[in-house]
């Protein structure tokens, strides 16, 4: 079966072109296509799985490739790398992406660019799987470049609104600040160690640091600079603008770009290069630090969102703080435990908040309420979302979420209770804005009764995979039931060894009964608030208006930037372009031109027409000519 | 006359050509300003002679060349005063500067 | 002895002239003088032919027949008169460009009529008969008569238009300044003639070998320098240029810009290169030449630049073209001289073909403004082409033969260390390009202001077309001419 | 429509079999010539016969050529490698031209691309109506000149065809531009005129201080045989440097080219930009540096600063510019200092990536040009300000502008990207070897560009396609790209996506000449 993962990024790569090249008009065809590569990459992806499974623990990894380009010394390759990673990864991407797109068929049916929206959908699977399946950095950075441009194309996949165009072209820009980054760090690697294969890199970085002909702090700079990129993708602070914009897109496609997989690939990728980042402790600072905050600081922004998409993308960058966190502080496979679970319950509730939107064709939650009596199975399912992130048990969020507190516990880097407290905070927040937005959506009373007349539940398509992931927001999280530990004994890095390690499940509640309270907490004030309305938050946000609107505001971050932007690089174009029209072209260019034109016209004086004139230059000339040669 | 040094000839060529050459330069009368020509001509016949005796009578090649400068000078004379005349006709005048609507 | 072969053209040329004067006779002041044309034209084709009986004239582009005779270089007068091959590629391009001059005044009168057809056409012969007799001379006295005999013919066709005031004021210019250089030029002669004591340019050299500089002798030298310059238009004794070629009717203009031009530089070549190239002297004098080359190449150039008369401004850049001309001539040996012989090949035809071109133009518009040479493409695309590749060929643009002859020039000057003369050249010549294009632009872009057709006879569109061929051949396909040229030029020195 | 496919596919078909006979035995047709007299003869076809017949000749022989450029790519022996289908005619002994065809790997890539380009332009001047003769006759004319400045290998040829082709473009320009055309067709020549004025002079230099008395670039390149100082190729290198980059566009030479673009018209820009601006960075490979290997090793690290401020600067005055076209005629500017820069890290890497980069920027500076033209030949209008929203009216365009656009920024998967990484890699390379740390500074600022070019283009892509139609006629009156139009575009994109998705064997053939090159050269060290 692994002989033929190469074929994971293959078929939808064809769809792509398949759809684009013929059937363009034939909306159904196209999406056919699409849904049944994906299912087939879903089979594969299982296949795959299992015969990884089948295989002793210490050996699970297989990779072939062929050269891409070739340049003594280097050859960077296209290949593939199938071990327990990036099986995982495959599984979460083939799997949202199919319930994806089935969703999609009830969400986008009128949209009369359907086939395209399937293309692009495709293009970006195929993308993903690129990267996930890469054995080498340069072909992590291909795919990594694909799935930005596939994120480009969709989020402005309404290109006629302002704000899509604008939120494609910040996406992308963003990103591609990082991937400088990223890029600088790809180079430096094929400089330092000649070649771009992870397993040869791998060695190079363990040889070199054990006999001391690499300092631990270059590897470190090298793995901050891959780190530039993850923050980019991950919308990790200081990077983070991009996301929140990007729900402009369809909604479909930011459960599965931004919320499930794409954003997840920063993630990805640094676990993917783990053995760069745990060389050197700086780096693990760095990157457990910028988490941590990213975790903290979203969640509070999420606190005072009013558009339903934009709460739910404040918490996937929260988080996603968590994994670049728990990664940071060591917690590898309970970042990757969290990112996966975190795909099922963030793909739920961006599909439920999917197909609120489509019901009521509006995203400002103050003007929803009490859907619950309307669409019964997107309140549940949306509930049991809400559950699963808030971290109680014992829905899928609250295993992965408790062995990421774990690991920033027992983790040994600077000041790590900072961090700790950080993230236990972060919990209580997520839990109050996640119900606040269950409560004030699908409970209450209607607050716009027109748009609530029309609402219903959404199509069969739609529902089946809410329905899926429900069931999975509470099953997955059953991995890594204490004792048995199946995930982490799969996905690790270096030597296995289980964190919180607790034995069952009676004692991983007690052990962890801090970020149970908190999430309790957080459940019951929000509750206060939007449920029973015994505290008004009105009231609050009049009380302490200026917090609420630093909130409100995302602390101005997006002013800040686009005032840097326009101040020092449209500063400097105006300059440079005066200089280019002025300076350069009429003064150096046209001015030498007029230079010489003036000169001749000054020069044909000369010829004043009087013919002793002549003859006296003629004299002259014979003159100074003598007087030159013999003095 | 056979003790006049060489000199003396080539000062008093050199003084004729400057005064023709002043005359060129000076006189505005196209006229004039051919006689000016011929001074210096004539000054080029003297070195020739002179030089002509300096080297040997014998070889007439001084004499010979003064013989031909003498006839194309009549030649140019000629010419000269046609065009003199023909642009007397239209300007009523002989004055060199007068001619200067070619120019720039 | 005399071999009459050693003046055969001269011949030709001189019988021609009195034929045509003795036919006109016959003929009425009213009618189209065909006789006379035909006279004429069959009188420059005999020299042309006549230089075939030449014999070891390797270098006679019509060498088919040359072969046969091979030897002695015919000599007459006591070696007064000598026509080796490079005399002979000279007349070559002198006897050339007094066919286009013919055909161009043919084309010139029919727009101007004047009942002295035969009188001009008379002296045009003479005069080539001058400039054909100057290229073979080996001794000072014939080359001071040919090259009067050339120029004095030179003053009566540049005041030729009786009527025109203009045509009058440049003949009075071009007689004044030319027979006060050609004054300076004997001064300088009778003090060459004073320090050798011999007139035959070959014994100068010998004689001169062994002496030293002395401050005449440089003034003598700079003197002739100042005379011939004055013929090839080299700045600063290019001031009579602009002004003659205005207002002269133009087949003159035509006829001083090449057939003059060559005889100049034929001058030139045989006084510097074989007479004066001694070392007391040569220094001095290609030093002279490297500044006035660089002065004529940018004051040509950049005073072109406002000329709006575009006899005018082929004027000025043939101040400049003497300029490139000169750098080739100042580099010498066989590689200067090779190049310096191309080269005038190619610009007889650039030059003669623009100038039929700006002919045929006035006779249909009346005017020598570029402005009006807006929409030839449109009006006569011939002319339009020949335009364009003729003025590029002069700016020395790739393909055209202009090119490859700025490529031997220079090459010739930087093989002598004179890379930085290359480089002023070719930097204006990037600056001619300007005013070149500007007539092209006229040409071959802007609408027309009155497209009513320009019809061509068909002697006229063989001409051009001929014209236009050459310069591409030459510019891809150098080979014959430059083998001709280099054995021309070996000539010299054997 | 089919009579197009016609006229494409059989010429096509017959100059590949064609080729295919002579390259299985000795080299019986001279191939290389029959690049450079395929499209003059087409030309003087196109003089004599009928107006109505031009655009079909031209687009037979830009098939035919086509056929002759992708076989010539196939049957370069790459084992072998080295000069191959050399064609050597003696031309003028006693200055030692002679008439030398040949191509290496680099060659053979950009006869390729020109093949390419001189195809979709054929196609794009599919509709010109305005002295339409003539128009077909320059048009084949520049592209022969062309073809033969990248096959020459004599100095002599090799400047006259380089020159051959600036003239064409002058009319081309003049004629058939818009706005300050005839402003502008000045400009551009006088410009690379100008800059040939050092060439020349630096080749005749050569010629005669070198003791090998020719042009022949394969025996100038010995240079234990030709025995040029350090001092004259000190003195000779920057001023060839600058000569050839003012066709490249270097700074501060630059300002032709948007002027240039501004008005050319739609298929001279494509060929200008896409084939007459890569010659500049070619000859430096191709002559400057292995004729003068230490001038090169004095000179490159300052102008790699030159050719950096190319790339930033041009990006950064790209954001400010109003008009469509210039827009790109910048972005063009950028990209080729990025080649430039490459040539300068004097890697093996970097120097593939020049000539990858010049290859990828050919082919994708033409699809742009080619878009733009089409958009304005329907728009009327290439002023920023006016446009808007014209996916809506022309998405098949739109999309394939955003494709254009990506391989622009060097997005992977186009060929953008492969060119741009390479020359990174060489750019760190030769800073990381320490021969001059100079680059480990300018790397970092280099990869600047990326963010730029992605700025303006993106803001471009927004301005013009994406949003809400600006201009309320535009979408009754605008219609999508027709198959004639389509055509050409999609060609060029699919180029671009070959060379992005398996650049192997470009860059193998590439480095048949670069690698030998290196070893000559020896890097900094």
């Amino acid at each position: 079966m692994i002989q033929y993962s190469w074929l994971i990024p293959t078929l939808p790569a064809l769809a792509y072109v398949l759809i684009t090249i013929f059937t363009k008009r034939f909306k159904n065809i196209s999406a056919a296509i699409s849904i049944l590569t994906m299912a087939s990459c879903f089979a594969l992806a299982v296949g795959i799985l299992f015969e990884l499974l089948k295989m002793d623990p210490a050996s699970r990894s297989v990779t072939f490739g062929t050269t891409w380009l070739q340049i003594a010394p280097w050859q960077a390759n296209v290949g593939v790398l199938i071990d327990p990673l990036s099986a995982n990864m495959l599984l979460v991407v083939t799997f949202i992406s199919l319930l994806v797109q089935i969703y999609s068929l009830g969400y986008m049916h009128d949209d009369e660019r359907f086939s395209t929206y399937y293309s692009y959908l495709s293009l970006f699977t195929a993308s993903m799987l690129l990267l996930v399946v890469s054995n080498n950095y340069l072909q992590i950075f291909v795919g990594w470049e694909l799935v930005g441009l596939c994120s480009y194309l969709l989020i402005g996949f309404w290109y006629f609104k302002p704000e899509a165009a604008n939120a494609a072209k910040k996406a992308f820009v963003v990103n591609r600040i990082g991937d400088m980054g990223f890029l600088m760090g790809v180079v430096t690697i094929g400089m330092v160690f000649q070649t771009f294969d992870f397993a040869q890199v791998k060695d190079l970085v363990a040889q070199g640091l054990a006999n001391h002909t690499l300092a631990s702090g270059y590897v470190a700079g090298i793995a901050i600079l891959l780190f530039c990129g993850a923050v980019g993708k991950s919308a990790q602070f200081p990077l983070h603008v991009w996301l929140p914009d990007a729900m402009e897109g369809p909604t479909p496609v930011s459960a599965l770009i931004h919320a499930a997989t794409m954003v997840a690939a920063g993630v990805f990728m640094v676990a993917r290069t783990y053995n760069l980042f745990s060389a050197d402790p700086l780096s693990m600072t760095v990157v457990a630090y910028i988490g941590g905050f990213t975790a903290i600081f979203a969640a509070s922004i999420a606190l005072a969102q009013d558009d339903i998409k934009r709460i739910l993308a404040y918490s996937t960058l929260s988080q996603l703080g968590y994994m670049i966190m728990s990664l940071g502080v060591g917690g590898y496979t309970s970042g990757m435990f969290h990112l996966t679970t975190h795909a099922c319950f963030k793909a739920l509730l961006f599909l439920g908040s999917g197909s609120v939107i489509h019901a009521l064709h509006e995203q400002d939650i103050w003007k929803m309420g009490g859907l619950s009596k309307k669409m019964k199975i997107t309140t549940i399912t949306f509930a049991i979302g809400t559950l699963a992130i808030a971290g109680i048990p014992p829905f899928a969020g609250f295993f992965s979420k408790d062995a990421i507190l774990d690991a920033v516990k027992d983790s040994t880097i600077w000041h790590h209770e900072i961090l700790y407290y950080a993230a236990v905070f972060t919990a209580f927040l997520t839990a109050f804005y996640m119900f606040r937005l269950f409560f004030v959506v699908f409970t209450g009373e209607a607050r716009d009764h027109h748009s609530f007349d029309h609402a219903h539940e959404s199509p069969f398509t739609m529902c089946l995979p809410l329905v899926l992931l429900a069931g999975l927001s509470i099953c997955v999280g059953w991995l890594n039931w204490p004792g048995v530990d199946a995930y982490s004994k799969f996905v690790y890095y270096g030597d296995l060894h289980l964190e919180g390690g607790a034995s069952n499940f009676v004692q991983l509640l007690t052990q962890s009964w801090l970020s149970i309270v908190v999430a309790v907490a957080g459940i019951t004030l929000s509750a206060m608030f939007y449920y029973w309305r015994i505290f008004s938050a009105e009231k609050m946000a009049v009380t302490f208006r200026p917090i609420y609107l630093l909130l409100k505001n995302k602390y101005y971050f997006d002013e800040f930037y686009g005032w840097i932007v326009k101040t020092f690089l449209f500063g400097l174009a105006t300059i440079l372009k005066w200089f280019d029209d002025e300076v350069v072209d009429d003064g150096m260019v046209d001015g030498s031109g007029w230079v010489a034109r003036k000169m001749g016209g000054l020069l044909s004086l000369t010829q004043t027409g009087y013919v002793q004139n002549y003859a006296l230059v003629v004299f002259g000339a014979v003159a100074v000519i003598f007087l030159l040669v013999s003095f | 006359m056979n003790n006049i040094p060489l000199v003396h000839f080539l000062y008093l060529a050199g003084i004729l050509f400057g005064i023709g050459m002043f005359g060129v330069l000076a006189r505005k009368n196209a006229i004039s300003v051919l006689m000016g020509i011929e001074l210096m001509l004539n000054a080029v016949n003297i070195n020739f002679l002179a030089f002509a005796r300096y080297w040997n009578w014998n070889s007439l090649t001084g004499p010979v060349f003064v013989v031909f400068v003498i006839t194309i000078a009549a030649a140019e004379a000629a010419v000269a005063l046609a065009i003199i005349i023909s642009i007397y006709r239209h300007l009523r005048t002989a004055n060199v500067d007068d001619a200067h609507y070619l120019r720039g | 002895m005399i071999q009459v072969q050693a003046f055969l053209p001269e011949l030709w040329l001189v019988s021609a002239a009195f034929l045509v004067i003795i036919a006109d006779l016959f003929q009425k002041s009213t009618s189209s003088k065909t006789v006379v044309k035909g006279i004429a034209v069959l009188g420059v084709v005999g020299a042309l032919l006549s230089l075939c009986c030449i014999s070891g004239c390797g270098s006679c582009p019509i060498s088919a027949c040359c072969s046969a005779v091979a030897g002695n270089v015919p000599t007459a007068f006591g070696g007064f008169l000598k026509t080796d091959a490079l005399s002979v590629f000279f007349k070559v391009i002198i006897l050339l460009a007094t066919l286009f001059t013919l055909l161009i005044s043919f084309r010139f009168f029919k727009a101007n009529p004047t009942p002295y057809l035969t009188e001009f056409i008379a002296v045009l012969l003479f005069s080539a008969a001058g400039a054909s007799a100057l290229t073979s001379a080996q001794e000072i006295i014939t080359l001071y008569v040919a090259l009067e005999t050339l120029t004095i013919s030179s003053y009566l066709l540049a005041s030729f238009m009786k009527k025109d005031k203009a045509s009058n004021e440049a003949g009075m210019k071009y007689l004044l300044l030319g027979a006060f250089s050609s004054a300076l030029l004997l001064f300088g002669f009778s003090y060459l003639y004073g320090f050798t004591g011999t007139t035959v340019i070959s014994e100068i050299g010998k004689v001169l070998a062994t002496q030293v500089a002395s401050p005449l002798l440089t003034l003598s030298v700079i003197m002739i320098v100042a005379g011939l310059a004055f013929k090839i238009s080299l700045a600063p004794f290019h001031m009579w240029t602009p002004d003659v070629y205005e207002g002269a009717p133009t087949p003159v203009t035509a006829f001083l810009s090449v057939a003059s031009k060559t005889a100049g530089f034929a001058a030139f070549v045989r006084l510097f290169w074989v007479g004066l190239s001694v070392p007391a002297l040569q220094p001095t004098w290609i030093a002279l030449f490297a500044v006035l080359a660089v002065i004529s190449i940018i004051l040509g150039n950049l005073e072109a630049l406002p000329q709006r008369n575009i006899k005018r401004l082929m004027a000025y850049s043939s101040i400049a073209q003497a300029g490139y001309i000169s750098t080739g001539f100042l580099a010498g040996g066989q590689l200067g001289l090779t190049a310096v012989l191309f080269y005038m090949f190619v610009y007889l035809f650039a030059n003669m073909g623009v100038f039929l071109a700006i002919t045929i133009v006035a006779a249909k518009t009346g005017s020598e403004q570029i402005e009006d040479y807006a929409g030839m493409w449109k009006r006569s695309p011939l002319i339009g082409i020949m335009l364009l590749v003729g003025l590029l060929s002069l700016a020395g643009v790739p393909p055209f033969a202009g090119f490859s002859g700025k490529w031997y020039l220079f090459g010739a000057a930087i093989s002598k260390g004179y890379t930085w003369i290359a480089l002023v050249g070719m930097i204006f010549s990037v600056v001619s390009l300007y005013y070149y294009l500007q007539v092209a632009r006229q040409a071959l872009i802007s609408a027309p202001k009155d497209d009513s057709p320009i019809e061509l006879s068909w002697v006229e569109n063989a001409v051009l077309v001929i014209c236009v061929l050459f310069i591409v051949t030459l510019g891809f396909w150098p080979t014959p001419i430059m083998q001709i040229a280099q054995t021309a030029a070996t000539s010299l020195f054997n | 429509m089919f009579s197009v496919l016609a006229t494409i596919l059989v010429p096509f078909a017959v100059s590949f079999c064609l080729f295919h006979s002579v390259a299985q035995g000795p080299n019986l047709l001279p191939v290389l010539s029959t690049f450079i007299l395929a499209p003059f003869l087409a030309a003087l076809l196109v003089m004599i016969a009928p107006e109505k017949f031009a655009r079909w000749i031209s687009l037979g022989a830009a098939s035919f050529v086509l056929g002759l450029g992708v076989k010539l790519f196939l049957c370069y022996q790459t084992a072998v490698s080295g000069f191959q289908f050399v064609e050597e005619i003696p031309w003028l002994k006693n200055l030692g031209i002679s008439y030398i065809l040949g191509v290496d790997g680099m060659s053979t890539l950009m006869v390729l691309l020109v093949t390419c380009v001189y195809f979709a332009g054929a196609l794009i001047s599919w509709n010109i109506s305005l002295r339409r003769k003539e128009y077909f006759v320059l048009f084949s004319l520049l592209v022969s000149g062309v073809a033969g400045a990248y096959e020459s290998l004599d100095l002599f040829f090799f400047f006259l065809f380089y020159e051959f082709a600036v003239l064409p473009m002058y009319l081309l320009v003049g004629i058939w531009g818009t706005g300050r055309k005839e402003y502008a067709a000045m400009k551009l020549t006088v410009y690379l005129l100008a800059g040939s004025a050092f060439m020349l002079v630096g080749f005749l230099a050569i010629y005669f201080t070198s003791n090998v008395h020719t042009f022949d670039i394969r025996a100038l390149s010995d240079l234990s045989a030709t025995g040029l100082s350090v001092s004259f190729q000190n003195t000779w290198f920057p001023l060839l440097f600058v000569g050839f980059g003012v066709i490249s566009a270097l700074f501060p030479f630059h300002t032709w080219s948007p002027d240039g673009y501004g008005s050319a018209p739609t298929a001279a820009s494509m060929l200008h930009a896409g084939v007459l601006k890569s010659l500049g960075g070619y000859s430096i490979i191709r002559v400057a540096l292995p004729l003068m290997p230490d001038g090169a090793k004095h000179w490159l690290p300052y102008l790699a600063i030159l050719a950096l401020i190319n790339m930033l600067y041009a990006a950064i005055v790209a954001l400010k510019q109003t008009d469509f076209k210039y827009v790109i005629a910048y972005s063009s500017v950028s990209h080729c200092g990025t080649i430039l820069f490459g040539i300068c890290t004097l890697e093996a890497a970097g120097l593939n990536g020049a000539v990858i980069q010049t290859f990828s920027h050919g082919i994708v500076a033409a699809m742009t040009f080619a878009l733009v033209g089409t958009v304005y030949g329907k728009a009327h209008t290439r002023e920023l300000a006016k446009l808007g929203g014209l996916s809506k009216c022309m998405p098949v365009l739109g999309a394939l502008f955003v494709a254009a656009a990506m391989a622009n920024v060097g997005l992977p998967g186009l060929s953008g990207f492969v060119g741009e990484f390479l020359v990174f890699l060489g750019s760190y390379q030769s800073g990381f070897r320490g021969g001059f740390s100079i680059f480990q500074a300018l790397f970092p600022i280099g990869v600047l560009a990326i963010v730029l070019t992605a700025i303006y283009y993106l803001r471009l892509v927004q301005m013009v396609f994406f949003g809400p139609v600006k201009d309320p006629h535009l979408n009754e009156e605008v219609k999508d790209g027709s198959f004639i139009e389509i055509l050409p575009i999609a060609f060029l994109l699919i180029v671009s996506l070959l060379v992005g998705l398996y650049p192997k064997p470009f860059v193998d053939m590439s480095n048949l000449s670069i690698a030998p090159l290196i070893d000559h050269i020896g890097g900094f060290k």
